[in-house]
């Protein structure tokens, strides 16, 4: 098995158990692990594009002139999608503590079937946008 | 109004481009002044007399028409989008022009006496009459597709305006009115958008190109897409439902308008697009496979359908207006016939038969607002006996309902007259025999009617009813007198009709004032009604100076059924009227489109909830994945084959 | 050094499956930051030093510790106060 | 060869204003809300000056940090992006939160969201507009939740899980396009794609794009976030998320679509998109119960009809969705705005029309514009789109027929609400009587929309040359690849 | 689709994607990546930008843009966190004191890890990592004492200043090359000679802006986030 034939099966087989994690599962903070996972999976994947056979680190070393260097450019981007991912992961977590302290419960159905109760009970010209935390 | 007069006369100096201009540029200002003044009871005068001002310059124009100017121009046109749009009035859009305002001449005549005073919003409805008028107007000067589509689509949405001024029950007739009239438009949208696809144009003349383009499948496509959305209109059979509830539901004056004219628009789109420009021998040339029908012939069916189904609906409805209201939807039959025959004979005789059915439909309907106006209900059940104290509206209901069934001397036996001939003529006996049923259910609906109303015991609670106000009465009776001097003197309507046949093009139909000389047989209503009036005059005449002897007897002096009669005892019967009658076509009420109509609604409201469903469901993410899936395997599918 | 690569794929996906199944939430979260671990270890592999650094001090770090502490902040850590975690 | 440095203005003003922004609301209370006014004035004004100068000498284009196409990132301007710039700045101008928010949450996320949505549209390099998607994407959470209310959270969790996965989806399309044609930048990758993108991968690539921005953009199976997010934002977050922010998705997918990928199994994907975005959109609207799911249902549907009108090849199906797309982004707002106001079940507000006889008249004015009643700005949109649908292949007539059997169904629901507020009679508290100042922006959109009925033909005549600029992709590539110093 | 059908459909359709992406991945080579602009980008980064490590120069140089949004996203994450948390009750467990070997160890790892920091950013052109790595680092420098010792809160106003200003300093940086009509984020300064801790023009500069703002922030979302602090 070559080294591309692994890395891919790797980057693919994080992606689908975070997807299975996000789809399957029914606890948000789960649905959150499987969304970190499927990052990881498609930033190993664009590692994996850009990684050449028995090439150098994109590090000029002291002076000498670059030998056959791997293709820096995904890296960057991995880069960025990795700085991305915390972002959204730490928004994520803010929304789960105010969804725990609002619904009591983590459960997507459930939250969803609240929400749906609290906007069937928002009669006409019932309270406002600001519903405040616990209605 | 009287167009005797053929001699070349003052017109020429009068520039013709302005006449049509001024036309909508004062429906214009009409509509949006009364819009501003409101509830004025002047306002009503105003717009009567505005109105017969515009009747004044159609005259004109008329006489312009007369003389073989082919189309009125308009200064305005627009350039959008890389489309011109013009604006111009034909033949065939002055006779309806002249038939929208005359009816808006009589409404509004009718709207600002003491019926109008009673209204909640009389200022609105003199408004939003006017705007109709303005958007009929615009649809009937449409110089292109487009704007023919653009007057279209403002014509159904004033009328949708129009029919909720009657609150409650008239706004669920008018929604449902909408919801047709938007399938209709989409329908003509979809159509006029097929012909620029071909040609790149949207011009009368893209049209005609277009149809000679086209493959037969496109052009059945085209037909049934314009058939079917200026169908919905005309209330043409299986979209018919929504016209009567919608018609009657809404006020007096403007629903006679309605009535006269507002149907009769979908007839002048379907002329304009079908016979005038696509030509009725390209349509019957258009072969049904494997029958020996063609596109023109399955029209003509539906047409006749149209004609008697609605008949003997209105047979069994109790409420006067509703009873009417069918009737308006089945005469819509026999104008779309008699055009469709493609005969001078037939063609004449269906556009007159528009001129004298918007006569006596507004009569009609005036006379019935009045009876509604003084004793507050048009149930056929409720009423009775009211001759005696409503004789003029007795009298205009006369002529109107012998006019609708078609009867000499009236103007409706001139023009049914006519389109029996030319089926004749034209060899189509089972055509014949549909219209002759149609007629017998008319007369059988007509004498229902005005028994129920007039003929009878009359009501202990209607004994202190009076006529009807001048206001009222007097345009009733100016429309019954139009519908029986044309009908005298049928030379009268034939030369207006012969502006309109002139501009669909064919063949001329010479006739002089009594009526129709043919090869095959001819008719003169001089004859005809001087013989009628000469001898029940005479009669009459004999039996008032000889007689004499007569004296009053009141109702209840009377012996029936070996019993004397006395106040309570109730023997007007109205009720069941043709009990026979129901017995043997009962069956036949069967409601098969009402059924097909909710289903629709029923199909719409459970595929809503199954997308709401598909929505609901809380794991959506799912969604991403499955049609990310599909969409490889299709995208894969794809690159592969080539 | 294709072998190593295997290795370390092959320990990753295990930790990954390991976040699935495993029933307590903080051992998922602990799963989660191994799998980063091997992840950047990987990323070493591909001679990618910038994005195994990152990986490493956000993912294992930083995401690592922020998930744990929402845990706590919920009530879900083993014999937390409040409620068990699977509802 | 126009090359105007100042193109990053519409970023960079408000992306700077944002970060200094929370110091400036610290010190003082009120001061954070004047300072993010005046901030989206100065973006506006920028902007306006750089749409003058790209109308004026054609589309300009500056690579960021002085490195030439290929290797930096290069941005474009175009009419057709700037129009969309200015859109979204007067966007953020009308839908500037009330003045009751002290804190300075919003008024930063909606700064971030004013630069990140101008990235999006003139940024010419594909991961750098996943980068400024991105940007809109947290923002619009951030925004979502600000309403404070719990459905409000519970919502953008949802939608940012959902959104989320899209993005690593979008991501791994660009690893795929990345892998197989070695560069990111859109016109090189315009000069590569036939020989390199035209197989399976590229058709992959494609749709992973697609899916990933069509979150954002309410393509049909990913919007299911829609009715929840806009019953729970704040009203004025709605518009803005509604009217404009989704609309500058479906440019980018535009841009993708007309530069990269133009090839027949990409245009059917996104029809076919569209065309089941409609019939999900309009029948689930024709079901709703209250106003503010029916115009979020409705908007999923309208979203479907640009997607037709996008998937059309050629300028004629562009213009039909810039057309669209505009005249969406002024009638949606204007319909929340009511829709905030008319809360509840749609058959207790029956009398509106009585109690707020000028909002009943603007519902219906919107009702007919938006069915695409003839002289009204939404009837010249829908004929661009069914001109440029019937002129194409038959698959374009069955979608054209969906858009029109659409319309019939969105008058029907629209009507039977105006129905209720005309007809019924004042039955529960139903309209409340409300203060007209919390409608102007929807009064301000209804004059707009009366002032383009009169201005259809310079108009229309702007919007296709906006679109055949849009389309001209050699132009394009020789501007990004060369103009660009 | 309770449970299981739900299960058993999600299964059905990954194991369909992953054949799928398999089939698709095939079709791309493996280990020789087509790598037009990153073999461009290799020969030119020396001499463009005088960075040692080409990933920064990309990541500042090439790529500048997508840093700046980079930084934005993660500014927009904090600012949206601390509104939703903003009026959050600090329900959840009270936050003990931490344990003994914590409370120690904090103190004594505060100084090396704010080294470590200090160094991976500023080297950023010059050994792997930069900005962000440094940043994450920092944060961690920070918020240690924080977990450590909940009584004392993490001081939001100062790491809100000093976000805002890194913030502000990284575009002015950009936009002050556009005073010399060169297009945004155009690096100045000399080159200086390669290898050189000042060398690279305007790039450390830029790499120093960002590891401010990643570490006050990163720490300051920390902190709210996880409501170790006692304080709002």
């Amino acid at each position: 098995m070559s080294t591309g034939a692994v890395l891919y099966a790797g980057a693919i087989g994080l992606f689908l158990i975070g997807c299975y994690a996000m789809v399957a599962e029914r606890h948000l903070i789960r649905n959150i692990l499987g969304l970190v996972l499927v990052e990881s999976g498609v930033n190993l994947l664009l590692v994996a594009v850009g990684f050449r056979e028995n090439a150098a680190a994109p590090i000029l070393k002291a002076g000498q002139s670059a030998g056959m260097m791997v293709d820096p450019l995904p890296q960057a981007l991995v880069l960025t999608a990795i700085v991305i991912g915390f972002g959204v992961l730490a928004l994520a977590l803010a929304l789960v503590v105010r969804v725990h302290q609002a619904y009591g419960t983590l459960d997507t159905r459930e939250v969803a079937r609240l929400m749906r109760v609290e906007r069937e009970a928002s009669g006409p010209g019932a309270a406002g946008p600001r519903a405040g935390a616990k209605s | 109004m009287s167009l005797l007069l053929r001699r070349r006369f003052f017109w020429e100096e009068i520039d013709l481009m302005s006449l049509l201009d001024i036309l909508l540029l004062v429906a214009a200002l009409l509509a949006s002044g009364l819009f501003v003044l409101g509830r004025g009871s002047f306002a009503g005068w105003l717009a009567t007399v505005v109105y017969g001002l515009m009747l004044a310059v159609l005259a004109i124009a008329g006489l312009a028409l007369d003389s073989g100017v082919a189309f009125i121009p308009s200064a305005m046109s627009f350039e959008i989008l890389g489309r011109n749009l013009g604006w111009r009035l034909d033949g065939l859009g002055w006779f309806f022009a002249l038939l929208t305002v005359g009816a808006a001449f009589f409404a509004s005549w009718y709207g600002s006496g003491e019926w109008g005073r009673k209204q909640k919003r009389m200022g609105l409805q003199h408004a939003l009459l006017a705007l109709n008028v303005l958007a009929m107007l615009l649809l009937l000067s449409s110089g292109d597709l487009l704007s023919l589509f653009i007057g279209w689509e403002l014509v159904s949405w004033a009328a949708f305006a129009i029919m909720t001024q009657g609150g409650g029950p008239a706004v669920a007739a008018a929604y449902r009115y909408m919801i047709y009239a938007l399938a209709g438009a989409m329908a003509v949208f979809a159509a006029i958008m097929l012909v620029q696809n071909v040609t790149g144009g949207l011009g009368f003349a893209d049209l005609q190109t277009a149809i000679s383009a086209m493959s037969t499948a496109q052009v059945w496509v085209l037909f049934i897409l314009f058939a079917a959305g200026f169908g919905v209109k005309m209330a043409l059979m299986p979209f018919h439902l929504w016209q009567a509830p919608a018609y009657s539901e809404t006020p007096g004056a403007s629903s006679a308008f309605l009535n006269a004219v507002s149907a009769r628009m979908g007839l002048f789109a379907l002329i304009l697009v079908l016979v005038k420009l696509t030509g009725l021998e390209a349509l019957g040339s258009l072969a049904i496979p494997f029958t020996f029908m063609s596109a023109k012939s399955a029209l003509m069916w539906v047409a006749a359908i149209t004609m008697v189904v609605p008949t003997f609906i209105a047979l069994m409805q109790t409420d006067a207006r509703m009873l009417l209201t069918w009737h308006g939807i089945g005469q819509g039959g026999y104008m779309l016939l008699g055009v469709l025959v493609g005969t001078s004979l037939g063609t004449a005789g269906g556009l007159m038969h528009v001129f004298n059915y918007a006569t006596y439909q507004a009569a009609l309907f005036l006379a019935v607002t009045a009876v509604i106006h003084r004793a507050g209900t048009s149930d056929l059940d409720e009423l009775g006996g009211l001759i005696t104290r409503m004789p003029w509206t007795y009298v205009t209901l006369l002529m109107g309902i012998i006019g609708l069934a078609g009867l000499p001397p009236m103007n409706g036996f001139v023009s049914k007259w006519m389109i029996y001939k030319s089926l004749l003529d034209g060899g189509q006996p089972l055509l014949l025999i549909m219209a002759f049923a149609a007629t017998l259910g008319t007369i059988l609906s007509v004498y229902k009617l005005i028994h129920n109303i007039f003929l009878g015991q009359l009501r202990r609670e209607h004994q202190h009813l009076k006529e009807a106000p001048v206001s009222m009465v007097l345009p009733m009776l100016i429309l019954a007198g139009i519908g029986f001097v044309t009908g005298f003197m049928p030379g009268l309507a034939l030369n207006i009709t012969d502006i309109a046949q002139r501009a669909i093009g064919g063949d001329m139909l010479p006739h002089h004032l009594g009526g129709v000389t043919l090869a095959t047989g001819s008719l003169n209503m001089l004859w005809v009604v001087g013989v009628l009036i000469g001898a029940i005059g005479a009669g009459a005449l004999i039996f008032y100076l000889l007689g004499n002897r007569r004296y009053e007897v009141h109702q209840f002096d009377n012996y029936a059924g070996g019993h004397f009669l006395s106040a309570d005892i109730r023997y007007h019967f109205s009720h069941e009227f043709y009990p026979g009658l129901a017995r043997v076509i009962g069956p036949w009420y069967r409601g098969s489109i009402v059924r097909a109509e909710q289903g629709i609604g029923i199909l719409v409201n459970v595929a809503g909830d199954l997308w709401q469903a598909v929505f609901r469901v809380a794991y959506t993410p799912l969604y991403m994945l499955l049609v990310v899936v599909l969409g490889l395997v299709f995208t894969g599918s794809w690159g592969i084959v080539p | 050094m294709t072998l190593l690569i295997t290795l370390i794929t092959g320990v990753m996906l295990l930790a990954a499956i390991a976040v699935v199944v495993l029933r307590g939430l903080l051992a998922a979260v602990a799963a989660l930051a191994a799998v980063s671990l091997a992840l950047s270890v990987l990323f070493v592999l591909l001679r990618a030093p910038d994005v195994a650094l990152a990986e490493a001090a956000v993912g294992a770090g930083l995401s690592g510790v922020l998930l744990a502490l929402t845990l706590r902040r919920v009530g879900l850590w083993p014999g937390g106060p409040a409620r068990e975690d699977e509802q | 060869m126009n090359t105007v440095p100042q193109i990053i203005f519409p970023v960079a003003i408000p992306l700077i204003a944002a970060f200094l922004l929370p110091i400036a609301g610290r010190c003082h209370a009120g001061f954070g809300r004047i300072f993010g006014r005046a901030a989206v004035l100065v973006t506006f004004l920028a902007s306006a000056l750089l749409a003058w100068q790209v109308a004026g000498a054609g589309p300009a284009s500056s690579a960021m940090g002085g490195f030439k196409a290929p290797l930096g990132i290069v941005f474009y301007a175009d009419n057709l992006a700037m129009a969309f710039v200015l859109l979204l700045n007067i966007g953020v101008w009308l839908f500037w939160p009330s003045g009751d928010e002290d804190r300075s949450g919003p008024y930063t996320l909606l700064l971030t969201l004013l630069g990140g949505g101008a990235g999006l549209v003139l940024s010419g390099d594909l991961f750098n507009i996943f980068v400024f998607y991105e940007i809109v994407a947290v923002a619009s959470y951030g925004l979502a939740a600000s309403g404070g209310s719990a459905a409000g959270f519970g919502a953008s969790l949802r939608y940012l899980l959902l959104s989320a996965l899209g993005s690593s989806l979008a991501l791994m399309g660009i690893a795929l396009v990345y892998a197989a044609a070695g560069t990111l930048n859109l016109a090189d990758l315009a000069l590569l794609a036939p020989d390199v993108l035209r197989g399976p991968p590229g058709a992959a690539a494609f749709l992973l794009l697609l899916i990933g921005f069509g979150v954002k953009a309410e393509l049909f199976p990913v919007n299911s976030w829609v009715p929840e997010i806009y019953a729970s934002a704040p009203v004025r977050v709605t518009s803005l998320l509604a009217g404009i922010v989704s609309k500058l998705a479906l440019i980018v997918i535009l841009r993708f679509l007309v530069l990269v990928f133009p090839m027949p199994s990409a245009y059917g994907l996104l029809l076919t998109l569209g065309i089941l975005g409609v019939l999900a959109g309009e029948l689930a609207a024709y079901r709703a119960r209250d106003l503010n799911s029916t115009f979020a249902w409705s908007s999923i549907a309208q979203l479907g009809v640009i997607a037709i009108a996008f998937s059309i090849p050629g300028p004629a199906g562009i213009a039909a969705g810039i057309a669209l797309a505009l005249h969406h982004a002024v009638v949606k707002p204007a319909f929340f705005f009511i829709a905030d106001k008319w809360r509840g079940d749609v058959k207790l507000l029956s009398g509106g029309a009585r109690t707020s006889p000028l909002v009943a008249a603007l519902f219906v004015l919107l009702s007919l514009s938006i069915i695409g009643i003839p002289p009204l700005p939404g009837f010249w949109a829908k004929y661009l789109l069914l001109d440029a649908a019937f002129s194409s292949s038959p698959a374009y007539w069955l979608a054209a027929a969906v858009v029109l059997a659409g319309a019939v169904v969105e008058g029907a629901y629209l009507f039977r609400a105006a129905g209720f507020f005309y007809g019924g009679p004042q039955k529960g508290r139903g309209a409340a009587l409300f203060m007209p100042g919390e409608l102007v922006p929807a009064f301000v959109l209804g004059a707009v929309l009366l002032v383009a009925m009169f201005a259809i033909a310079p108009l229309g005549a702007y919007i296709t040359s906006m679109a055949v600029q849009a389309a001209d992709v050699p132009a394009i590539a020789a501007q990004i690849l060369l103009g660009g110093n | 689709m309770k449970g299981y059908g739900h299960t058993a459909a999600t299964l059905l359709f990954l194991t369909g994607l992953g054949i799928l992406l398999i089939a698709i991945l095939q079709a791309l080579p493996f280990g020789l990546a087509p790598m037009q602009v990153g073999q461009a980008i290799v020969a030119a980064a020396p001499g463009d930008t005088g960075a040692d490590n080409i990933v920064t120069a990309i990541l500042l140089g090439y790529r500048g843009l997508d840093t700046l949004g980079e930084v934005t996203i993660l500014f927009v994450a904090a600012a949206a966190a601390g509104m939703v948390l903003g009026g959050a009750s600090r329900g959840g467990a009270q936050a003990e004191n931490a344990g003994f070997i914590l409370h120690s160890a904090a103190y004594l790892l505060f100084p090396f890890l704010l080294v470590l920091g200090a160094y991976i950013v500023l080297h950023g052109h010059l050994t792997p990592g930069g900005g962000f790595q440094g940043g994450a680092i920092l944060a961690a420098a920070f918020f240690v004492p924080v977990l450590a010792s909940p009584a004392s809160p993490f001081n939001h106003r100062t790491a809100m200043l000093v976000e805002g200003f890194a913030g502000a300093a990284f575009i002015m940086i950009g936009l002050v090359s556009l005073v010399g009509s060169d297009a945004f984020l155009t690096p100045f300064f000399g080159k200086g000679e390669a290898g050189a801790l000042f060398s690279a023009g305007s790039l450390p500069l830029l790499y120093l802006a960002i590891g401010l703002k990643v570490g006050s922030e990163l720490a300051g979302l920390m902190a709210r986030v996880s409501g170790a602090e006692a304080g709002a």
